[in-house]
């Protein structure tokens, strides 16, 4: 049972989804149970992980078996595996995932159109999701990673709202782009890797650990790290890391291939945008620090200031769009872009301080955007409106709602006590701490992005002049009766996530016990390593 | 030479004569000089050959198209050209890289040994029925299939 | 001057000719004939290059076969045109044009 | 200097307990239902007095032993660096945490008749006792982060407590405004922090003690200073908090005047030790400047809490120029005066509005109740409230025998000593803290003139013989109490030397000695006394058009410059990221990432939703590069025969040339 | 002399042991022939309409030699080990041609199947010869080695296809079958003149003999070169490849609906498999004069580019499916222009899958054309109200589009993987281009392929679909859709299989 854990997580969705295809469409109320059923089901699971996890940098939970085994005469055999586990990397965005889940499943209540096929790809969504998480093999990674377009592709175009068709394309298009410098790279790797394991004849491997050990090279193929390879002026290993920075940043997103949040946020239903921001943006950071640093630390270190460079960007020109956006869900996918750069400055640092930091503000992120994207739904099933500018005095209208707005803004712009502030905070220690641990980052990008603070706080603040301060008025064709306090239902998706962003921002440690052991490996590795590749190249 | 001439010059005049009919003319006078070329390299079997086929067989069918698509039409065979320019300059391109290729070209002709070479019937039956067998039975079927495509799109006339 | 190069020239005349008459005409049945024109030049190129080697014969069964094809090629080709002509009352290949983006 | 004395377990809880107190007030605020928001002024009321007793017996008791100490532990740690909750108790602590529980305490008291009838009493009371909460927090703390997140709630709850009448479309913009202008102070302050840990790898201030001197310093102090100018509204982030003043008025003295905003200055004090000599010149020209700007703009201001409000940024101007000339404890000793004393001001001040508001709500009639120029004559109406007004005045304006005098007086002692001998630009600093005093003097007593002196023209406006009522005891109450504590005795049994007990806990090395500057400080406020009282005695305060009122009635118009200089680019900036974002980013990539067809179709596809601009020219470049990649596949058979030939022969020469 | 000649007579006996698939092949033909003039001639007799019976005995007749002819393909498999050349050094058999001629089989049989379910019934005696001759065809143009059966074959293939090109027997039919006939045989006029310069420069007509290959190495000359280029350019006729794609779009919009199917599979196939052996020939172990690898990434690129790019504007359906056929061509040139076994492995691999994926989309659009719909943006809807055809036929897609779960994601991995490895053995820039572009044109196929279940599903529909009676499209596409899942998730299934084969010139 301990064994099998995180492929019943992965394949209880799957079952589900699989029973709910057999019950006619009719049956309305029996789809969400499903689905909320299934996510409790999780939730379970998940439980008896953290209880069974033991801290440290370990893989645990490791499941491994043959995938794939292709023999491919003269070059070789082509090995994939089913290999997942989890660490400290992953632990927290799984956990993270289940329970988001739930509670997007639990916002799905009120979905009428076609119930059926909500639920179903909501539930092939949350097992793919999960399998990229815990996926250890690059193929399988690769597998989930794109399977997860399809559902959300769907789930944008059929639930969204006016413009969903173009958000979905755009979503799709930029994505797959995106998993194509993916696949690019994910070839070149699993070509020149060879299994150590496996005596005898070249065993190409997809295993992400196997690619990360820089001795497990096919000496002279056109990754190793012992040979530099070059097209025209530039590394290959450069390139490659480049292609996956590309890659996993457009996921992120990252300035300038970030265009398809704000569309596809404002587009897609609110549970969907729920999981949009709070989840699939992690698998880029996650991305990158699973695969992008340690399989190519020495371009990581090379390009260090560069990934730096667009995370600062990011904070800053993110945050000049939020300020910009007349929509509110606009404004929270652009807040997204820049909050997302922290994890990008995070990463840049390669100090403890920085990847941890990281990490924690993926999750943090991951609570706080859920938070912001239910309030904005909340606003939006009352009126179907979301223009800031056609609400003024909210507040003495609904004083409960304008509470949790204003636990969620002040969470997201980084108060202290709320979960973001603690990642920020570390984040901000890595990178001013680089300058003179590992000499990455230049300290004036640190300084630069601090400007994100004093923005954030702006745009946020602004937004609760403009809606909810003044005197109670609204515009457009609502009127003052569509706009109830609170209910019960929202409140059960509030709360959760209104007390673990405090629960996180007040005590960071268990967090950070799973987090830490990991960012301070990864470090070590990519640091290490770095400096070896980067020394035998010079020889 | 004088067959090759006569091969050449009514193989150009096809392009500049408007008269379809007359086209074909022209066609059989420039296959009957290849015909004579044939003889003259010793391929005296493919001389019969080419002159029935292609004078027998061949022309027959075009000569006797032109004449049911006149027929069905009622215009005037002319024949008008297009595309003149990239036209030429196709040909002109081909004609002078291939001049040029084969002028650089050297061949060695075996000795004589044309002279040497007698019965070239029986032989070429001999091969027909050994060596090139498989090609032979399947020009038969070659030429059944394009029989049976013929008739199949020809003979449908009363349904459309 | 090797004696079979006058030929070889013939035959790239020929070839070119074909070719023109191809792109030019704007009856199908002229077309037709270039496409006879192109296949006599081919040929011709093998009884030349057949001389290289005489005793094998191997140009000329190739040469054989070729005039057997073209004579399924005119029968079908021919065929066809008489189908289009019933459809369109017309041979020319430019003024067929329901097939289009 | 630090002793950690095991014995001292009981000082330790009760400091904690004043810490959390306020805390649970807030706490139980937030969780009692709406029905019975009375209970919540009451517990709150409650908490806040053991709050305060708490904190009063733990300075007295260490102020008589000395044992000064500290507990730690860990908040969270990373693999090898562990960050700490700590508290830390030292003589600055002592000082500031009876004025936060003392102050608070009788706000709260005040508040209980002053926001009587507020529908969200609940809310305002969680957020007084929430604010208490932090600047303990604030005061206590051991180390830079933890001060700086309590620095951040302090912040929150003044944006909070600003923006209580959230229905005034002014509050809603002066709380905007003072939390974006705090953050900005705090973005340095947090680059500062950063620099410090990057460079000396803690925050702990007891270790920061023992760091050598580095070239950094100076960055990183003049990093943290700009946290101080956001939070003590230095120049050149001082308009926020005269705006701050649409906030109630108890919250203006609590945090708006005796609390908050003289946190900068003891960040300052406590952090003096990392300061370099090149920063404190910054640190001092900052602080005139302040001090210069704020008491001018006083002199034209109308509005009573304005008045008031430029005060405090004058005199807390005057603490970060004694900061800056290398006396905290100076700086400290008057915070510590001003403290009672301008909270004292704001709260009469909050007596004469809520009285006037009284009045205005029986007659109907409306006026700006806060506007000087309505008032007169109200000794008659109010006396209490005068009496306390004129003394907390009084020690504002730095007469002798209140407490005002003697800490200007340490101040002024300072910048003396500081500016030498020498003649140089430190001479003007010198003067300007001299100027200073007076100005001050002049627009006290402007002030007090005006309202408590002279006809009554309230009911001039109303125009019928109305019955002024003064306010409610629990108000009253504190009025005295904060008065009594304006006088010299809260500093120094000697009315005239500034050396008094006080000033021992702060400094090792008390001076000796009647100086020059003390009689000469004197005479001077006793001149600017008479100065305004000839001036502003009984003349009206008509709306000054002149350029040179104007220019301080806007105080400088900064507000302007930032618009100018800020707002405008930055909305600008945004307009054109939005602008870039569509049109550039959106356009860009339409136009090749996806190599132009691409889009071309999606857009050609979409276009009826696609009806920004911008987009549609790029669609239709992209799109007619579409239709020739399909153009030359139209339908002529020979057409396509010659392309094919033509690409074979393009292939051919490629490789044969 | 004589002996000579019963050596060669008696090998030629032996031969025929080898060649039974196409005798079967060859039998069928006359025997459906025959059977068409038997029921016709009843037809007249009896007056009444029974066609409809016909449609059925002709199906089952030729499936039943289809299988019979793969089972007899199969039973050869294991002797297959080495190659066998055949009638005098005329062809050859050995497992890649045996490989591919039995997808060919396969897919046939699955044309078959769609014929029977299509609407079409005149001549189908007729229809099921042509396509059996085409099938005899490719399986002979697959195994010949001499430049004379390359030229017959490809003939028989070019003449059945110009009649099956409009066998819809309406004007676009018939005019798609003129240009089909004018292009086909103009490429293949071209490709018969590069055959006999070659002829005439080497002196032999067998291109896998030893004489063939010296004279290669010997006489590369620019002569050469454009003899080979030339001999190619028929070849690429035949896939479809660039510059010889034109005709496809005008053939696949105009024929009926099995027909294009077949021509989007077999033809092609039959087309790889001649230019796979050829290429091998002429390339000689990357030993030639001249830079093939360059050249056919040209192509493939050319291919590619311009198939995806003018998919992107059709807004007709089998249109659409042309040009996309046409990119895919240029994808199984990729596996070629490794010119690694592994590459020519993994293109079998790809050809597998492509024809799966393929003749689901042809099974779906020949139902939704039963439904009137023929335009892209006639499907409007569909997704809603046929719910499982719009499904099936949307995974179809995906796989030919290349994404994950599907084996269209593991086939172009194997076959960009091969390229990858090429590169990083020789290092040629224009391999790493064409790596490159040819992913990114993923991303570009995705566009339209995505447009019909992006107007399927997200869209709303504006009329009512009739429910035709779908048990069979569906139990059908379902399974060949399983067969494109399970290739993804167990791939070593099949390469196992193609990995035993070997290839020798």
């Amino acid at each position: 049972m301990q064994h099998y854990l995180l492929s019943l997580l992965i394949f209880t969705p799957l079952l589900a989804a699989l029973i709910a295809l057999f019950i006619p469409a009719e049956k309305k109320g029996v789809f969400f149970s499903l689905a909320a059923g299934a996510c409790f089901v999780q939730l379970v699971f998940l439980v008896m992980i953290l209880t069974g996890y033991k801290a440290g940098a370990s893989l645990q939970f490791v499941e491994q078996h043959n995938w794939i085994t292709i023999d491919l005469g003269t070059w070789g055999v082509l090995k994939a595996e089913y290999f997942v586990g989890l660490d400290g990397l992953n632990l927290p965005l799984v956990a993270l995932t289940v329970p988001i889940m739930l509670i997007a499943t639990l916002a799905s209540y009120s979905i009428q159109k076609s119930v059926k096929g909500y639920f179903i790809l909501l539930l092939i969504l949350n097992a793919a999701i999960i399998g990229s998480f815990v996926a250890l093999d690059f193929l399988l990674f690769y597998f989930f990673f794109e399977f997860m377009l399809l559902p959300m592709f769907f789930l944008i175009g059929i639930w969204g709202g006016p413009r969903r068709e173009y958000a979905s394309i755009k979503f799709f298009l930029y994505t797959l782009l995106g998993s194509i410098l993916i696949l690019i790279v994910m070839i070149g790797l699993y070509i020149s890797v060879q299994d150590p394991d496996v005596p005898g004849k070249i065993t190409h491997t997809f295993n992400m650990l196997h690619m990360s050990n820089p001795i497990n090279y096919i000496s002279n193929s056109i990754l190793d790290p012992n040979h530099a390879w070059k097209i025209g002026s530039f590394d290959v290993r450069v390139l490659a890391f480049v292609f996956l920075f590309i890659g996993f940043g457009i996921k992120l997103p990252m300035v300038p291939f970030h265009t398809w949040l704000p569309d596809a946020h404002v587009e897609a239903p609110t549970p969907v945008s729920v999981i949009l921001a709070a989840l699939l943006l992690k698998i880029g950071g996650y991305g990158l620090l699973r695969i992008a640093y340690p399989v190519f630390p020495e371009a990581a270190l090379h390009m260090s200031w560069f990934v730096g460079l667009v995370g600062v960007i990011s904070i800053i020109y993110g945050a000049l769009n939020a300020m910009a956006s007349k929509d509110l869900k606009r404004l929270i996918a652009y807040s997204s872009v820049s909050h997302m750069g922290f994890v990008l400055l995070g990463i840049a640092s390669v100090t403890t301080e920085g990847v941890s930091g990281a990490m924690y503000q993926m999750v943090s992120h991951g609570i706080i955007s859920a938070l912001l994207f239910l309030i904005a739904g909340v606003l939006y099933d009352r009126t179907n409106d979301r223009m800031i500018s056609n609400y003024s005095g909210l507040a003495s209208k609904m004083p409960m709602y304008f509470g949790v707005v204003l636990i969620g803004f002040f969470a997201s712009l980084g108060l202290p006590g709320f979960s973001g502030f603690i990642a920020e905070i570390m984040v901000f220690l890595g990178a001013f701490k680089s300058h003179s641990v590992n000499g990455l980052l230049p300290t004036s990008l640190a300084v630069i992005a601090t400007l994100g603070l004093i923005l954030g706080a702006a745009y946020y603040l602004w937004t609760i002049q403009r809606m909810f301060f003044g005197p109670f008025s609204i515009k457009g064709n609502t009127s003052a009766s569509q706009l109830p306090d609170l209910i019960r239902s929202e409140y059960v998706v509030l709360l959760p996530l209104v007390l673990a962003t405090l629960f996180f921002g007040i005590y960071p440690q268990p967090l950070l016990d799973f987090i830490n052991p990991y960012a301070q490996y990864l470090v070590d590795v990519v640091i290490s390593h770095g400096k070896v590749i980067g020394s035998t190249l010079n020889h | 030479y004088f067959f090759e001439a006569v091969a050449a010059i009514s193989a150009i005049s096809i392009i500049f004569i408007r008269n379809v009919f007359y086209a074909a003319l022209l066609l059989v006078v420039c296959l009957l000089a290849i015909a004579g070329i044939y003889v003259l390299t010793f391929a005296e079997f493919l001389a019969v050959a080419q002159l029935m086929i292609y004078a027998g067989g061949i022309l027959v069918v075009i000569v006797f198209g032109i004449m049911l698509t006149t027929k069905i039409s009622g215009k005037p065979l002319q024949v008008g050209n297009q595309h003149v320019l990239s036209a030429s300059l196709v040909g002109i391109f081909f004609l002078s890289l291939f001049i040029r290729l084969f002028a650089s070209e050297s061949f060695q002709v075996t000795s004589n040994a044309a002279l040497g070479v007698q019965n070239t019937y029986q032989q070429i039956g001999v091969l027909l029925m050994s060596d090139y067998v498989l090609p032979f039975e399947i020009a038969g079927i070659l030429l059944l299939v394009a029989l049976i495509g013929a008739s199949v799109t020809a003979s449908l006339k009363q349904k459309s | 001057m090797q004696p079979i190069h006058h030929i070889l020239f013939l035959s790239a005349l020929l070839f070119s000719t074909g070719l023109v008459v191809v792109i030019m005409k704007r009856n199908a049945i002229v077309v037709l004939l270039g496409i006879e024109l192109m296949l006599n030049a081919s040929n011709l190129n093998l009884i030349a290059f057949n001389q290289l080697n005489p005793a094998l014969f191997k140009g000329q069964f190739f040469a054989l076969f070729v005039i057997i094809v073209a004579v399924s090629e005119a029968a079908v080709g021919l065929a066809i045109i008489l189908r289009v002509y019933q459809h369109y009352q017309t041979s020319v290949p430019d003024d067929i044009s329901e097939l289009k983006d | 200097m630090v002793t950690e004395i095991i014995n001292s377990n009981w000082t330790v809880s009760c400091t904690i307990a004043a810490l959390c107190l306020p805390l649970i007030s807030f706490i139980l605020a937030c969780i009692i239902p709406n029905r019975y928001s009375w209970v919540v002024t009451i517990t709150s009321l409650l908490l806040l007095f053991v709050s305060m007793i708490m904190a009063c017996s733990v300075s007295l008791t260490i102020l008589n032993n000395h044992e000064y100490w500290s507990i730690a532990t860990t908040w969270f740690s990373l693999s090898k660096v562990h960050f700490t909750v700590g508290f830390h108790v030292d003589s600055l602590t002592v000082l500031m945490l009876p004025v936060v529980t003392i102050v608070s305490f009788l706000v709260h008291l005040y508040s209980t008749g002053y926001m009587a009838g507020d529908k969200n009493v609940k809310q305002y009371f969680a957020m007084l006792g929430f604010f208490t909460f932090s600047m303990l927090g604030l005061i206590l703390a051991d180390n830079l982060l933890l001060l700086f997140v309590f620095w951040e709630l302090v912040g929150f709850s003044s944006y909070m407590l600003i923006g209580h009448w959230y229905d005034k479309p002014a509050a809603g913009a002066a709380s905007k405004k003072a939390f974006i202008f705090n953050r900005i102070g705090d973005a340095g302050f947090l680059i500062g922090l950063m620099i410090i840990w990057a460079n000396a790898g803690s925050f702990n201030l007891e270790s920061l003690h023992h760091v050598e001197i580095y070239s950094w310093q100076t960055a990183a102090t003049l990093c943290l200073f700009c946290g101080v100018i956001g939070k003590s509204a230095q120049f050149p982030l001082l308009t926020w908090l005269p705006d701050a003043m649409e906030g109630p008025t108890p919250v203006s003295a609590l945090i708006h005047a005796a609390t908050m905003v003289a946190a900068g200055v003891y960040l300052l004090a406590k952090l003096f030790f990392l300061f370099t000599p090149e920063a404190l010149q910054v640190v001092a020209i900052i602080g005139t400047i302040t001090a210069l700007i704020a008491s001018l703009s006083a002199l034209v201001q109308t509005d009573i809490k304005k008045i008031l409000a430029y005060s405090t940024l004058s005199q807390l101007g005057f603490m970060v120029l004694a900061v800056g000339t290398g006396s905290p404890q100076a700086a400290m000793l008057h915070l510590f005066t001003h403290a009672f004393f301008k909270a004292g001001l704001f709260l009469g001040a909050g007596a004469i509005i809520h009285s006037l508001h009284q009045l205005e709500h029986h007659t109907h009639q409306h006026f700006d109740v806060q506007d000087i120029r309505t008032m007169g004559g109200l000794r008659k109406e109010l006396p209490v409230t005068f009496i306390t007004f004129l003394i907390c005045g009084a020690a504002l304006s730095g007469l002798p025998f209140f407490s005002g005098f003697l800490s200007k007086d340490a101040i002024l002692n300072s910048v003396t000593a500081w500016a030498g001998t020498s003649l140089s630009w430190k001479w003007f600093i010198v003067i300007s803290a001299f100027a200073i005093p007076f100005l001050t003097m002049l627009y006290t007593f402007r002030l007090i003139w005006y309202v408590f002196f002279g006809e009554n023209r309230t009911k001039a406006i109303i125009g019928q013989a109305v019955k002024f009522g003064e306010v409610p005891f629990v108000m009253r109450m504190p009025l005295i109490i904060l008065s009594v504590c304006s006088l010299w005795f809260i500093v120094s049994p000697n009315p005239s030397e500034f050396h008094g007990w006080l000033y021992h806990t702060l400094s090792v090395t008390p001076e000796d000695g009647i100086s020059l500057t003390t009689v000469i400080s004197a005479g001077w406020v006793l001149l600017a006394l008479v100065v305004s009282y000839f001036y502003f005695r009984n003349r009206s305060i008509e709306s000054s058009t002149s350029a040179l009122s104007q220019l301080l009635y806007n105080s400088f118009y900064l507000d302007k410059i930032y618009e100018v200089i800020i707002t405008v680019p930055v909305n600008k900036l945004t307009a054109l990221t939005e602008k870039i974002d569509i049109r550039w980013v959106d356009g860009f990539i339409h136009a090749t990432v996806l190599v132009n067809v691409t889009l071309a179709h999606v857009i050609s596809w979409f276009d009826k939703y696609i009806v920004d601009g911008g987009v549609n020219g790029m669609a239709r470049v992209a799109g007619s590069v579409g239709s020739v990649t399909r153009s030359f596949q139209g339908g002529k058979i020979q057409l396509y025969i010659f392309w094919a030939v033509l690409g074979i022969i393009i292939f051919l020469i490629s490789m044969l040339i | 002399m004589e002996q000579v000649l019963t050596g060669k007579l008696e090998s030629i006996q032996q031969s025929f042991a080898f060649f039974l698939p196409e005798i079967i092949l060859s039998i069928g033909i006359l025997f459906i022939l025959m059977m068409g003039i038997v029921f016709r001639i009843r037809e007249n007799k009896t007056d009444s309409d029974k066609s409809s019976d016909h449609r059925h005995t002709y199906s089952i007749v030729s499936i039943i030699i289809l299988l019979a002819s793969a089972t007899a393909m199969l039973t050869q498999w294991s002797t297959l080990i080495k190659p066998t050349a055949l009638f005098v050094e005329m062809i050859r058999v050995d497992q890649f041609s045996t490989f591919l001629k039995i997808i060919i089989e396969a897919s046939t049989i699955v044309v078959v199947l769609l014929t029977w379910r299509g609407k079409f019934q005149t001549k189908l005696s007729e229809y099921y010869a042509l396509v059996l001759a085409i099938v005899l065809g490719a399986h002979l143009l697959m195994m010949s080695i001499n430049f004379i059966m390359v030229f017959l074959s490809l003939e028989i293939i070019s003449i059945s296809s110009y009649i099956l090109a409009g066998f819809s027997f309406n004007k676009k039919a018939s005019e798609a079958s003129l240009k089909y006939f004018l292009f086909g045989s103009i490429a293949s006029a071209i490709m018969l003149y590069g055959l006999s310069i070659l002829f005439g420069l080497t002196g032999s007509l067998d291109f896998t003999s030893s004489s063939f290959s010296t004279a290669l190495i010997e006489k590369s000359s620019p002569l050469m070169f454009t003899a080979l280029l030339l001999a190619l350019a028929g070849f690429l006729y035949k896939i479809a490849a660039a510059p010889m794609h034109i005709w496809s779009p005008d053939i696949y919009e105009a024929s009926p609906m099995p027909v294009v199917a077949f021509f989007s599979i077999v033809p092609k196939l039959a087309g790889f498999g001649i230019l796979t052996k050829f290429l091998l020939a002429i390339s000689l172990m990357s030993k030639s004069a001249y830079d093939w690898q360059l050249i056919i990434s040209a192509i493939a690129i050319l291919t590619i580019t311009i198939g995806n790019f003018s998919a992107l504007a059709q807004k007709n359906a089998k249109r659409m499916m042309a040009y996309s056929s046409i990119a895919q061509s240029g994808f199984l040139l990729v596996g070629l222009t490794a010119s690694l076994p592994s590459g020519i492995h993994f293109m079998l691999f790809y050809a597998v899958v492509y024809a799966v994926a393929n003749v689901v989309v042809f099974l779906f659009l020949q139902y939704f054309e039963s439904n009137n719909i023929h335009t892209i943006a006639e499907f409007k809807g569909v997704g809603k109200q046929l719910v499982w055809p719009s499904i099936l036929l949307f995974v179809a897609l995906i796989s030919l589009t290349g994404l994950p779960p599907t084996s269209g994601f593991s086939a172009k991995l194997f076959i960009f993987s091969s390229l990858w490895e090429a590169y990083s053995i020789s290092g040629k820039p224009v391999l790493l281009v064409l790596f490159v572009f040819g992913l990114l044109n993923t991303v570009i196929s995705l566009f339209y392929y995505l447009r019909i279940p992006y107007y399927a599903f997200l869209k709303d529909s504006t009329g009512t679909f009739k429910q035709h009676n779908l048990t069979f499209e569906n139990l059908f596409g379902f399974i060949l859709v399983l067969v494109i899942l399970i290739l993804f998730f167990l791939p070593g299934m099949l390469m196992g299989w193609i990995n035993k084969i070997t290839f020798v010139l």
